[in-house]
Parts: structure tokens; C-alpha cells; sequence
């Protein structure tokens, strides 16, 4: 291949789950140039947030990703909790970040599997998703839906924890906890995915400070930065949990840390199941919210997540941003895949974790530089085009049978 | 040869081979598509696999609500896909738009675009819902009549091109036809 | 007779009927390795057939006669391979001299023709899929070859009925070719294009490799090949490893199935526990250790050989 | 763990028009009033450089009336918040200075200003358009106060300024009405009360 062949990646393609279209020039196997497209998912939340009341903009946010639901709805409710001055109970504090650590739990395993995929290892894929099943359990058990558990609403939380709940969970813990121990020895010892993993996407510490890598990504390269720590919310400053680095800087690091914050996870669940205090679980909120600013930050299982809302005393607010975890690495993603193989491309991009819904932006491909397709389409296409504008869907055409073919 | 027709017709039942493509979703609903492939919903136990290149694939598995940006690749592989085809709609967001219907980037549901076949509804659809669905249009295979129309081969621009002459010339002719049956589409599409 | 041997049964409907069993059972071990519940036993008959009533779509650049014609070379290579291993007997259908060698060659125009199809198809994807598909021929060609002349060399004799005649007279000599048969059941995985060496068709890199535009019959005819090489490679590796036969019919055909079921029980635990390594590392592996190992083997064998 | 108090005062004494009231305590958070482009860049610098405000999270952009506003979240080592903000001159005249020289990463966030506020960002290498897709048609900048949804057609991809301007117009009728009506109900009920009061003070 002596001419760089450009590899369009997306906007389908089996090892995205969802569309974004990656243009990699290469060189041979190496890859040379990476360009991202993404924000196919753009679906304008921000401006339909702004027809809607507080209430209802809540299952809008809910929505914004599928995985990580439950963090962008209380990265939005504590800040309209402060900016209306309201003080949540505490026992609805701490159902809340029960339920954030759950969905780190199942957030991980997922990416775990994903990434056994893209290597091609799909025991590890059947594996992890497997015991990713027991949290959904625990999940729909409470709050009745597998994804986009609505158990947050303003001020506070919709459902209770009966006690009965509270010792599934416990078993829950133990069962994950035991599985995790054999992915983190399975991640340290097994030959192939280590071949697999090290020394690829290298992005070292300086890179991810300077391009403003946040979450597991940024720990992975050494920096011991978690909003957790560095911005405390709910219950997080009381509670003993320590934060993950490893400094091998790559697609391995990654790897570990994310086993090993299962286990930090499953510490904090069972220190919130052991002292969580009774009490009621919602507060009193009012329709209207007073005019003012307001940032608030959450440890989402991929990275920081930053919501702004500005209130303008009516109850529907006046501007909502969402700057989703997986917006900020796309720079440092890109940075990354220079220089590494086009068989490392797929779990490099996995390796951020990336969630596109997330990040709700859009950029085209510009086929003219871009990929080189098959003639056959683009006649196919032309032939069907021509024919659409004209009203006529020609697929449906029986075509006259004299045409011998 | 009847017996190899319904062999054929049999095997299509038996082993729909889905590609997967999120058309602007949440990727709530994706999770769930991939999910029921896993241990505890396997899909594979009704022969479905996974695949890569929408050559190989027989059922297109669509999830969210249609951007506008993915709204001409959708229909891109769509085309791109060997008869007989279908389309699922996962989730209610491909079903009818869901909660984004109203954004000002979002086409409505997957029917916008291209014709569906069997619509799983459900806000993060359940893998069970899911494989309900699946195996629903596996039945349905059976009384559909379904011929798998002879390969077309076009090998130039110019063949092309003279057929579609051709297919144009034919159209004249059933212009009458035609206006009412577009008629009829235009009112169903803004009801 | 010879013609109902050459069409029934070490021929073609037999290949055809086993490789269906055969995939049957690599996918049913696969799935279970993964504790799910796998498929069917009637899937593979049903991929085929939902294959053959698809509509087949031939990109215009490509010539067709090209295009449709490969997948039928590869299958006629794989069933002519077939046709010179013995099965339940120490000889084959057509036994002579060299028939080892021969069968080894005809084994690499399955692959060849993976290429072409990959090359002339032109998209990006099966382009890519084509070039890997011939770096990993040449990866694991020479380990393989190695593999199997090691015992040919212990048994003095490049035809299968020469190798299970010395064999059958001193079974000990079996045990020797241990290391020989490790490095042939890696290299038939590399030949196979299975997990850990399944960069030519990496579902999640580049979409479906040499294969991605194909469709239709022809793509049921390629995944027949790829069975049928699966039934071929097994039972090659049967007749130089194991190559024992009992006297009567029935027994000896059972014998046979025993032992590719085995190896193919092997290969699918093998693709189970891997993850799939890249172009460079199968290279550098096959390179570096294969054929260090093929080496030490084939010294040894001279060694015996001159001893005994 | 440099206070606020010591924050402002470096601030104030290398900007002294920028006096006490432009800033706004909030927790971990120190919010800035807006300032006009020319002003910001340098401001910016001596944030980021001197200050050591090296994190950079997100650029949000507002309709504000007649200008619009970009508010730039940084934080520094000991996870301050500091939020300046740049206002550009009016709502037609929209230049605002770009951040992409100081964090790279901030070119999908300014490309956004770009296309959903239509404020011109002046200092981003060329690149694709972002978030709207390809065939959105020209100067319709969907998170502008004045441009409502439900008069763009999406099939044609036209944004209907005469039925926008036309519901803006009823709506202030509207809006005038009811506050009349108000006004008029405050005054009616003052009155009673009034003359309650007098009628009291008659029977007393």
C-alpha cells in the first residue's frame, strides 16, 4: 500500500455502538493521521430544555445518555436544588449515591466487555456481561427499569430502600465483589491481552493534562484527579474511599484502573447500606424557581460531568449545558491513536469510552478527501436519488420484463 | 423446484443474521440490543448472529430517534443491504421519535426514512421485549410472500441509465395511477 | 465404484454433510465455553440455505466472471485435498508416493483465493482484509509444513500410507511427535483464520474482511469453503498424527470421527480463550516460535531415526 | 491555597477598571461580570499564565437581550472554580476573541458558540461544522431567544420568520394585556381596602 489508504471508521461499523465516523490515514498498518466525527447524536436537548418546565427537562437530561442516566440527573437536580436553596434529606443523599456507585459498577463491567470485544476476546465480553446482569437485577428491583432508572426527582428521591432490598444488595456485592477478583487477576496475568493492551494509546501525563483528558482516562496516565475528591457532593466527603491512579500511561492502565474501582464501588455501597440514617426522602421544593447561576460537577463513570443552569425565576429555565465526561477526551483520543496500528484503532476509541450520545454533537465527513467507495453504490444511489425526487420510489418499480439481463 | 423454495423460505426463518446501527439514540436501547446476545437472553439459541457488513445481514436493527446528519447513511445502508430485508425499530425513540420528537435536528421515528417492518416499543426496550420482537417477525415470514426477486446486475452508468429511461418511459403511462398512490402517501406522512 | 467413492463418501456429499456437523459442533463448544445455550443442530443448514435465496449483489468495477468463480476454486481445492486423505484406511482413495505434499498445496489455494476475492472486490475493508490475509499465509505456512514433514521424516516416507505403516508397526514413535502436533494444531488455527489469529476477517476492525461485499450464494459457498477446510485440516492432521486404523469398516470410521472431533474440540477451546492478536504479533510469533520449535523437532526425529 | 479575597485583589490591581462589584462569591466558585472582548483576552492570559487557572471545563454561550455572552469555566490545582465571562458588543456586531491558542481543547466547544449563537469566534483553525448537521441552512442559530421551533419545517429545512414575528407580536399584546388587567385588579382591591378603612373609621 504505498499510497495512504484512508480508512473511513463509522458512521456504521461493529466495534462503534453507536455512530460516529472516524477518518484514519494510513501507512500501511500504522496509523498517521486520525480525524473524528461524531455528534451524529445531536438532538438538540439543550433548546427542547428550554420549552420545558424544571420537571419535565428532567426526563430530558435522564435521556441525554443511557448508560450514565443517572449521573447527569443529579448533576442537574443538585443545582437546581441549589440554586432554589433546598436542603435534601440526608437518607435521599444517600440513596442517591447508592444508586451513582451502582451505576458505576454496571457502567464498568459494560466497558469491560466492550473492550474484551474489541480485541476480539468475546469470552470476556460473555463474562463480564453476564455478572453486568446481577446489577441490572438489583436496579430493576428497585426502581423498576433496567436503564434510565427515573429515581430522582427534585428534592430528593422517588422510592424508598426496604430492608429487604438492602441485604439483596449485599449479596449483590459480595457475588460482584468475588467476580471482579477474577477479572483483576485475569486483566494482570493473561499473555494475550496484555499483548493486546500495553503500550497502546499512549497518552502521557502532561498530554492529558494539556488536552484535558478527565476520568479514568486521566487517572490511567497518573494524575489522582476525581471531582469526588476534588468538589465533594452528597456523601462523598465522609465516606473512606481512596481514588485509583496507575501510571502506565495506556490502554492496559485503563484497564485497571476501571477493575480496581469496581472494587472501590462496591466499599462505598456497603458503607452507605451500613449507616444510612432514617428519615423521609423528599423535600419540599418550589415550583419557581428564584433567578441565578449555578455549576454543578459529577463523578460520572466516565470522566467529570459539568452542568450549568441559569434560572430566570419562572419555572422553566432560561439556558441548560451539559458538558458530558467523554467530550472532554475526544482531543486527547485523537492525540492518542497517531502512531499506533490500525488494529488498535477500535479499542483505543473504546478505551475512552466513549458515549457520543453523551457529547450530543455533530461533525460530517467530507467524502470528497474521504473514503474510497464501491462504484456499485454510488450508481445504485444515483439511480435511486434520481428517481426519489421524482416521487417515484424505484425499488418498488416492477421494471418491464423485455429488459434481458 | 417447490421443496427448494420452502427449504429456502424455512431457512430464512430460521437464521435472520441482524446488523446494528443507532441512528441517534441514547444508546440505552443498544445496550440492550447487544445485551440480548449475551449469556443470560442468547440470541443465538433462535440463530441470530451479529454481523458486521450490511452485505451478510438480513435484519436491520435500528435504535433512536433519526438525526438529520444520520438520516442519508441510514438510508445509505439500507440500501446497501441483499433482499429480502427488514427493519426493527428497538426503542421507542425509533418507533415514533420519543421524547426528542419535538427537537429541531430530529427526523421522527425510523419509518421517516425507511419502511419498518416490526416496531419494539419501550424506553430502553427489555431483551425481552426485543427477542419477542425478533422472533414476532420470524413468524410473519411464513404468509408474507416472499420471493427473492432475481439479482438485477447493472454494469455500466450507460445500463443503467437506458433502464431508468426505460422504467421512465413505463412511468408515463401510469401517471394517473402514480398521483393518487402519491397523494395518498403525502397524507399519511403529515397525519 | 470409484465414482460413487469420489461423489458419496470420502467425496463430495460426505465433506459437505460432516463440515455442517463439524461447524455444528465447533459453534455448540464455542457458546458453551461462553455458558450460553449456542445454536440449533440444524443452524448451519439453515445459514447455507437463507444464504443461497438472498439476492446477490456484484460490484460493477469488478469483473464479474472473477467474482463469482473464486469461491468455487477454493471449494474444488478444499474437496480435491479431501479426496487424498486417508480416512478409514492406511490408503486413500488415489494413494502414491507423495501424496503428504500434495495435499498441502492444494490447502493453500483455499487461501490464495481469500485474497483475490478480498483484492478485486476493491472496497477499503476487503482490501485491507485480502493484504492480511496473505501476510498471515506466509506466517504460519512454514511452521505448518514443518510440523507435518516431522513425522514424514520419522517414517522415512512422504505418502500417508507409508507414515501409518511405520507408525502402526512401532507405536511408541507416536509419542515423539508431541511437540510436532502442539505447533500443527496452532498453525491450522492460523490457517483457519480462528480467534487468535483471525486479523483477515477482525469483525470489529475491518468489518468482514476479504468478504464484506460479498453476498448471496456466493458468500454461502464461501463460508461452505471455510467448513470444508475445518473437516479437511482435522482430518489431515488425524491421518499424520494419529494414524492408526482397525480392521473393519465401521470401527476405523468411528476411530476417524473420534479423533477430528477432538481436534476440533481442541481448536474451539483454543478460540474461546484467546484474544485476538494483531498482524505483526502472529507474524512475529509464528516466526520467532513456531518454527524454533519445528526445528528442535525435526533434529530430534533425524536424531531417532539414525538411532534406531 | 490562595483565598478568594488575595484572588480578587491580584485581579483588581492588574485590571483596575475591573472594580470590587465585578465579582461574585459562590462557595468554591468565583463568578466575573462580563467583559468586553479587547478587555477579556488579556484578562484571560493573566488568569491562565500568572494564576496558574490551567483546567479548562466548558464554554457556555447566552442570549442575553440585546448581546450575547460566553462564560468560561476554569478551575485551578486546588479545584477553584473561577468563571470569567466575555460579552460581545451588541447583537449584530458579534466578534468574540477565541481560547483555542491557550487550550486546545476548546475548539469543539467554540465551534458550537459558532453554530448554535452565531457568534463569531475569530482564532479556530479551519475545520468542519459543529453540532448541526451538514444541510442546516444558513444564519439559523437554533439556541437564539428569537428563533422558536415549531416555526422551522423540518422536511424543508425553512425557518418561517413571518408567523415568528407574528407570534412574537401577539405575545406581547398578550403580555401587555395581562399586566393591565393586574394593575387594574391591584388598583380595585387597594380601593376596597381603602374604603373599607373608611367605613370602619365612620363606625367607629
Amino acid at each position: 500500500m504505498s499510497k495512504n489508504l484512508v480508512i473511513p471508521i463509522g458512521p456504521q461499523h461493529p466495534s462503534l455502538k453507536e455512530p460516529a465516523c472516524f477518518t484514519i490515514t494510513l501507512e500501511g498498518e500504522k496509523v498517521i493521521e486520525a480525524d473524528i466525527g461524531i455528534g451524529y447524536n445531536h438532538r438538540g436537548i439543550e433548546k427542547s430544555c428550554e420549552s420545558r418546565n424544571y420537571y419535565q427537562a428532567l426526563y430530558i437530561i435522564e435521556r441525554v445518555c443511557g448508560i450514565c442516566s443517572h449521573s447527569h440527573s443529579t448533576c442537574y437536580l443538585s443545582g437546581v436544588e441549589k440554586l432554589a436553596g433546598v436542603e435534601i434529606p440526608r437518607r435521599a443523599a444517600f440513596i442517591r449515591t447508592i444508586f451513582g456507585e451502582l451505576e458505576r459498577l454496571h457502567s464498568h463491567l459494560l466497558w469491560l466487555g466492550v473492550a474484551g470485544h474489541e480485541i476480539g476476546f468475546d469470552t470476556l465480553f460473555m463474562y463480564t456481561w453476564r455478572d453486568r446482569e446481577l446489577v441490572l437485577d438489583i436496579l430493576a428491583m428497585l426502581c423498576g427499569n433496567r436503564v434510565n432508572y427515573g429515581i430522582n426527582t427534585l428534592g430528593g428521591v422517588r422510592r424508598d430502600l426496604e430492608p429487604q432490598h438492602i441485604d439483596d444488595i449485599r449479596r449483590m456485592c459480595a457475588k460482584i465483589e468475588e467476580r471482579n477478583n477474577y477479572y483483576v487477576n485475569l486483566a494482570l496475568s493473561d499473555a494475550t491481552l496484555a499483548a493486546r493492551l500495553s503500550g497502546v494509546g499512549m497518552l502521557s501525563k502532561e498530554d492529558a493534562l494539556k488536552y484535558g483528558a478527565v476520568g479514568p482516562v486521566l487517572r490511567a496516565s497518573g494524575v489522582k484527579s476525581d471531582t469526588r475528591r476534588n468538589d465533594p457532593y452528597l456523601i462523598y466527603p465522609e465516606i473512606p474511599f481512596d481514588v485509583i491512579t496507575y501510571d502506565s500511561c495506556d490502554v492496559f492502565g485503563r484497564v485497571v484502573v476501571r477493575v480496581l474501582e469496581i472494587n472501590e464501588s462496591i466499599k462505598i455501597i456497603r458503607y452507605c447500606l451500613d449507616n444510612m440514617p432514617d428519615g423521609d426522602i423528599i423535600a419540599k421544593m418550589p415550583r419557581k424557581i428564584p433567578a441565578g447561576e449555578v455549576v454543578s460537577r459529577y463523578e460520572a463513570p466516565r470522566g467529570e460531568d459539568v452542568h450549568f443552569i441559569k434560572a430566570n425565576g419562572t419555572d422553566i429555565p432560561e439556558r441548560v449545558k451539559v458538558r458530558a465526561p467523554s467530550e472532554a477526551n475526544w482531543h486527547s483520543m485523537a492525540h492518542m491513536l497517531k502512531g499506533d496500528y490500525l488494529a488498535d484503532t477500535p479499542i483505543i476509541i473504546a478505551a475512552i469510552d466513549p458515549c457520543y450520545s453523551c457529547t450530543d454533537r455533530a461533525i460530517t465527513l467530507n467524502n470528497a478527501a474521504g473514503s474510497k467507495r464501491t462504484d456499485w453504490e454510488a450508481i445504485r444511489k444515483h439511480g435511486i436519488e434520481f428517481y426519489r425526487n421524482k416521487g417515484v420510489d424505484v425499488s418498488r418499480i416492477l421494471l418491464p420484463e423485455k429488459i434481458n439481463y | 423446484m417447490n421443496p427448494l423454495k420452502k427449504l429456502i423460505k424455512w431457512a430464512q426463518r430460521k437464521s435472520p443474521w441482524i446488523i446494528h446501527f443507532n441512528a441517534g439514540a441514547c444508546n440505552g436501547c443498544d445496550i440492550e440490543v447487544v445485551d440480548a446476545l449475551t449469556p443470560r437472553f442468547d440470541l443465538e439459541r433462535f440463530g441470530v448472529l451479529q454481523k458486521g457488513s450490511p452485505r451478510h445481514a438480513d435484519v436491520l436493527v435500528c435504535t433512536g430517534a433519526v438525526t438529520m446528519q444520520t438520516a442519508d447513511r441510514l438510508k445509505n445502508i439500507y440500501d446497501q443491504m441483499a433482499e429480502p430485508k427488514f427493519v426493527v425499530a428497538v426503542g421507542t425513540c425509533a418507533c415514533s421519535g420519543g421524547v426528542f420528537g419535538d427537537c429541531y435536528c430530529v427526523k421522527g421515528g425510523i419509518d421517516a426514512v425507511i419502511p419498518v417492518s416490526a416496531y419494539i416499543p419501550g424506553c430502553a426496550a427489555r431483551p425481552e421485549a426485543i427477542i419477542d420482537g425478533v422472533v414476532k417477525l420470524l413468524s410473519t415470514l411464513e404468509d408474507k410472500k416472499l420471493q427473492p426477486k432475481n439479482p438485477i446486475v447493472i454494469n455500466s452508468e450507460k445500463e443503467l441509465a437506458d433502464m431508468l429511461d426505460e422504467a421512465e418511459a413505463a412511468e408515463e403511462n401510469t401517471e394517473t395511477e402514480n398521483f393518487e398512490e402519491n397523494k395518498a402517501k403525502e397524507d399519511n406522512e403529515n397525519a | 465404484m470409484e465414482f460413487f467413492q469420489m461423489l458419496v463418501f470420502p467425496g463430495l456429499i460426505f465433506l459437505s454433510v460432516y463440515s455442517f456437523a463439524l461447524e455444528y459442533f465447533d459453534r455448540i463448544v464455542y457458546a458453551r465455553l461462553q455458558n450460553r445455550q449456542g445454536p440449533p443442530w440444524y443452524q448451519p443448514i439453515a445459514d447455507f440455505f437463507k444464504l443461497l435465496g438472498k439476492e446477490v449483489i456484484v460490484p460493477a468495477s469488478v469483473s464479474k466472471l472473477w467474482f463469482k468463480l473464486l469461491p468455487v476454486f477454493a471449494y474444488a481445492a478444499n474437496l480435491a485435498a479431501f479426496l487424498y486423505i486417508p480416512l478409514t484406511s492406511a490408503n486413500s482413495l488415489y494413494p502414491f508416493s507423495g501424496d503428504l505434499i500434495v495435499v498441502l498445496y492444494l490447502l493453500t489455494i483455499p487461501t490464495l483465493c481469500f485474497f483475490l476475492a478480498g483484492y478485486i472486490s476493491e472496497g477499503v475493508y476487503s482490501g485491507l482484509g485480502a493484504v492480511r490475509a496473505l501476510t498471515q499465509l506466509f506466517a504460519y505456512e512454514v511452521p505448518l509444513f514443518m510440523a507435518l514433514l516431522a513425522p514424514a521424516i520419522l517414517a522415512d516416507s512422504w505418502s500417508f500410507a507409508g507414515i501409518s505403516a511405520y507408525y502402526s508397526a512401532h507405536p511408541i514413535m507416536m509419542l515423539v511427535n508431541i511437540p510436532a502436533f502442539i505447533i500443527a494444531i496452532i498453525a491450522a488455527q492460523g490457517k483457519l483464520e480462528r480467534t487468535p489469529f483471525d486479523a483477515p476477517e477482525a469483525e470489529t476492525e475491518i468489518v468482514a474482511g476479504a468478504f464484506t461485499e460479498y453476498s448471496g450464494k456466493l458468500l454461502a459457498l464461501f463460508r461452505f469453503t471455510v467448513d470444508a477446510e475445518l473437516v479437511v485440516v482435522a482430518s489431515l492432521l488425524a491421518a499424520v498424527f494419529l494414524p492408526f486404523y482397525a480392521s473393519n469398516f465401521i470401527i476405523s470410521f468411528i476411530l476417524y470421527l473420534l479423533k477430528t472431533v477432538f481436534i476440533v474440540f481442541i481448536l474451539a477451546v483454543f478460540k474461546g480463550l484467546m484474544a485476538r492478536l494483531r498482524i505483526e504479533q502472529i507474524v512475529a510469533f509464528c516466526w520467532k516460535w513456531l518454527i524454533g520449535i519445528g526445528l528442535l523437532q525435526i533434529v530430534l526425529n533425524v536424531i531417532i531415526k539414525g538411532a534406531f | 491555597m490562595l483565598d478568594f479575597h488575595t484572588l480578587k485583589n491580584s485581579i483588581i490591581e492588574r485590571f483596575p477598571n475591573l472594580s470590587d462589584e465585578y465579582f461574585r462569591e459562590d462557595g468554591t466558585r468565583l463568578w466575573v461580570k462580563a467583559v468586553l472582548p479587547q478587555e477579556f483576552i488579556t484578562l484571560f492570559d493573566f488568569v491562565v499564565k500568572e494564576l496558574r487557572f490551567d483546567n479548562f471545563h466548558m464554554t457556555v454561550g447566552l442570549d442575553s437581550g440585546d448581546y450575547f455572552e460566553i462564560i468560561y469555566l476554569l478551575s485551578n490545582a486546588e479545584n477553584q472554580m473561577l468563571n470569567l465571562r466575555q460579552r460581545t458588543v451588541s447583537r449584530d456586531d458579534t466578534f468574540a476573541a477565541s481560547v483555542y491558542p491557550y487550550f486546545e481543547n476548546a475548539l469543539f466547544h467554540e465551534r458550537e458558540l459558532i453554530d448554535l449563537f452565531g457568534i463569531d469566534v475569530q482564532g479556530l483553525p479551519a475545520g468542519h461544522r459543529y453540532p448541526l448537521p451538514d444541510k442546516w441552512p444558513d444564519d439559523n442559530y437554533p439556541l437564539r431567544k428569537d428563533w422558536k421551533t415549531e416555526f422551522f419545517d423540518k422536511k424543508t429545512l425553512t425557518y418561517d420568520h413571518e408567523a415568528a414575528a407574528e407570534a412574537e407580536r401577539l405575545r406581547l399584546e398578550e403580555e401587555a394585556r395581562k399586566k393591565a388587567a393586574r394593575e387594574a385588579a391591584i388598583a380595585a382591591a387597594k380601593a376596597k381596602k381603602a374604603q373599607q378603612e373608611k367605613e370602619a373609621q365612620a363606625n367607629e
